[in-house]
């Protein structure tokens, strides 16, 4: 996925998920949803490097990773009631307001491209505190000036009730974090380049003077990674592990 | 006395065509999300009967089941939150009838459907729900209203008027022979019955014994008062699956999804495995 | 792994009073129902305790914990929309602080309650409720108001403010040592766990395994995340019932209403039945 | 309980449970609440009549005759989705509004009286079609001009959503109708008389001008409560079944 000519010891999806999972930080609930492998280890990655059970990992599409017993509204009152910290939403377009688009481009009643739909997204982006907008495909097609639909807006009216939203935004190149209603490019990726990310992203962002490098994932993250999150992930994401982690180990 | 509490309504495990008689054309039907018990031998059953017009809801969301339908020519409008086969890609049917035109869709988000069968439920009008406001799925919704909480101070809520379905239909892992139905975690099969007007269910078997006699079973189960119709459907999940009982057939949504990227090949799916079963 | 979902807020099982601990002078605390599972082991060590000025809410109604509880000086505010010993007679201590005015009760109705721990639960600011206009109920509440409801044309509705109370409080057949708990029907032990910020149960034992992990046992388990302390209190319905496990004492309770009746013979039933246990 | 000089080969219990199974009819539901056992007799014996599984009847102080497993609220949604047609309803006060009164008399700061509460009855009272009041003891001090605190009121305005109330209330001494806002006189008991009717009630009713007496229980009904009724009523109200019925018999 990375055009790097750096001689690294790491996957891509370990540096996703290595960023991840600082962007999480001490949170006492992190939910993840379906098809979502990297902020899945990213997030089973906080919780090995805290060291004290804390996040608390809700893996939607696992049986073991997932405590809900009270139907599939349990996930949006649980968020109701403040009580996840961290989640993750995505999009066919994301715009440099923040806005997502799950639902189509063109016009809303004779779409052009249609997306699966708004999900959750128009509710959990307002009351989930930290929301890591996820999208690997970094290009000027997902990453647009204004998105056509808007499932969930990046900002809203002082007078909206809004405990949550978007806090940074995690590409196959960068880091940009949000805030004021707008990105700013937090970090580059090894082997990518601030001039590539402009190139690449259609809405406008703040351009720091100096821009570091992503920090790579130490030793020690590479081994919870390897060694302690990769047996748990293989439950629930059986190819992406034996894919990224190797052949599966007994769990820990 | 094993059924002391079964009512009058329900009826003795029956056919699935007998079951489904009550899902006419143009029936308000919700139906549950992937991993909840997805009644595909009945939607198979239902493409067969050739059913049209259905208003469909998926609560909140749909994989094969609303594809198959919205391709074979089952569905007038559908209303959820989201179509899509998962990892095995976009949900073809669903993708073309959006962009075609051919089906109208409201647009909405999980927890939006599920308070709006909860007002059903409880017997009131609407519900609020935070979130939404500044959305574009609020915008295209004219049914729901924006209004000021009248506990706040300047703080506009949406409220979301009520749904009531005429028939819910899931599958379960089983059934007793009074009509209890063990539903387990899946809380909001329980909702999707007391909001709708009549219940069908299919189940993997039936279970001996009373499942409200038993605390343990019971806290699990929706009592048959709720329920109008139940069929054995073994491995009615099928090709998707059902949590804790068999996982998903994922050759075979492969294959679905290979063969329903194109009209064509849609029609020969359906062919082979929805038609091919008639005589079932 | 058998705890893998446990949250770090969840402590093995403690001690009776240290499990007690969050509930503090004018805490509001949310308590269930005769049949639901009414903590009373927990209730005489507060009493012990000498906790003051709870603004008590029984979910909707209660019976001897409401009582004794008031009785004992406890209680500041009482909401419910009950309060009586059943078979056993009026509520003797309640009845005497209603007509001496020692404490201030905020008469309900059942659903009222339900749907404003609902409220809280789904996180929104209220819910409406059909019924209530005309009466008195409505009348006195000034924290509940009317609205015409938005989807109708003139049609009064009433909306009922979230409530969320600082801790739950009950008793439960069984706990795992992750902290899941098993509440079976009494689904309102849910909604009150999800509405109240911190959840204190007791149980009548301990399960070994993992409750989530067995799906039949799954479907009526309150998971750990909701729950801040256990302890072990067996028999600690204790002389109410707790269905499915043991009868209430019938002639405790009798018992109880004759000398409840008056102050000093409610003194003698907190000296003999309640602080004797003090060293318990 | 009844002054009769006339012989009967009934109970007062059973003329009771007569009287209020044939108005409950042919219902689909009917609910009973706690501490009921005459109400619960009735719709036992309706059930046994109509001989076809109508009504459902829950008990909602059994475990048996009770099928809620969506915890305390469910019988109140059961009731707002329309699916309880007959519920049974008392008061400390009742007037001849068909209000009734389950909280205090006098003044409400200060209570010269304090019932236990108005229980689900501020709800139920509007959503459920045939509510019977019963209330054995008929006196002026429970059935009253005007209730001193209406816990749910007999009729709405017009606009006021309701799709219940009452449709009848029965005493140790007689069955009142309810319509129009106004209760009728529609039978004395055996034993009892129309004079000591109005003598022993607060509120005014309409009086027709012949009022039969009420109707005895056939044979077939007697047999019904004590062979069928009796075994059903046993788990719930042991003391009153013994009482009313004699020994337990084995149940059908």
């Amino acid at each position: 996925m990375f055009m790097s000519a750096v001689r690294r010891d790491f996957r891509d999806e370990e540096l996703l998920a290595d960023v991840i999972a600082r962007l999480i930080g001490d949170a006492r609930h992190v939910a993840v949803g379906n098809a979502s492998p990297i902020p899945a280890t990213a997030a089973l990655l906080a919780r090995a490097q805290n060291g004290n059970m804390r996040p608390h990992v809700s893996l939607l599409q696992s049986r073991r990773h997932n405590f809900f017993t009270d139907g599939a509204r349990e996930l949006f009152d649980c968020a109701g009631q403040g009580r996840i910290d961290v989640f993750f939403l995505s999009g066919g377009q994301i715009d440099g307001y923040g806005n997502i688009n799950l639902v189509s481009t063109g016009d809303y009643a004779h779409p052009a491209v249609r997306f699966p739909g708004s999900f959750g997204s128009s509710y959990l982006y307002y009351v989930v505190p930290k929301v890591i907008l996820f999208r690997t495909e970094h290009s000027r097609r997902t990453l647009v000036p204004q998105v056509d639909f808007v499932s969930a807006p990046g900002t809203s009216e002082r007078n909206v009730y809004r405990t949550g939203g978007p806090v940074a935004l995690v590409t196959n190149r960068c880091v940009f974090t949000f805030t004021g209603g707008r990105f700013r490019l937090a970090s580059v990726h090894p082997g990518h380049t601030v001039e590539e990310v402009i190139e690449n992203t259609g809405f406008d962002f703040d351009l720091p003077d100096a821009v570091p490098a992503t920090p790579t994932p130490t030793p020690e993250a590479l081994r919870l990674m390897r060694e302690v999150v990769a047996p748990q992930l293989a439950e629930v994401y059986p190819r992406f592990t034996a894919e990224v982690f190797g052949p599966p180990q007994s769990a820990a | 006395m094993p059924c002391a509490n079964v009512t009058i309504m329900f009826q003795a495990a029956k056919s699935l065509d007998e079951a489904l008689a009550a899902i006419d054309d143009a029936t308000t039907l919700v139906v549950p999300r992937e991993v909840s018990g997805v009644p595909m031998a009945a939607t198979r059953a239902l493409i067969r009967r050739g059913v049209k017009n259905l208003h469909l809801i998926a609560l909140p969301t749909s994989s094969l089941q609303a594809d198959l339908l919205i391709g074979a020519g089952c569905v007038a409008t559908l209303e959820t939150s989201a179509v899509s086969l998962g990892e095995f890609g976009p949900a073809p049917r669903f993708v073309a009838a959006a962009t075609s035109g051919a089906i109208r869709i409201k647009d909405t988000t999980c927890p939006a459907l599920h308070a709006a069968l909860q007002a059903a439920e409880k017997g009131v009008p609407f519900m609020p729900l935070r979130g939404l406001i500044g959305s574009d799925v609020l915008k295209y919704r004219n049914d729901w209203k924006v209004v000021n909480n009248p506990f706040g101070n300047d703080d506009p809520i949406v409220l979301l008027p009520a749904i009531h379905p005429k028939v819910a239909l899931f599958h379960a892992p089983m059934a007793d022979r009074c009509g209890n139905v063990w539903i387990g975690r899946q809380r909001e099969l329980a909702t999707m019955a007391h909001a709708a007007a009549a219940t069908i269910v299919t189940v993997e078997r039936l279970h001996d014994g009373n499942l409200l006699e038993d605390p343990i079973l019971a806290a699990g189960t929706l009592p048959a008062f709720y329920v109008d119709a139940i069929a054995i459907a073994e491995r009615g999940a099928w090709p998707l699956g059902l949590p804790d009982h068999y996982e998903l057939d994922a050759e075979h949504l492969s294959l679905y999804a290979r063969m329903a990227a194109s009209a064509q090949g849609f029609a020969e799916y359906l062919d082979k495995y929805v038609y091919e079963r008639r005589a079932a």
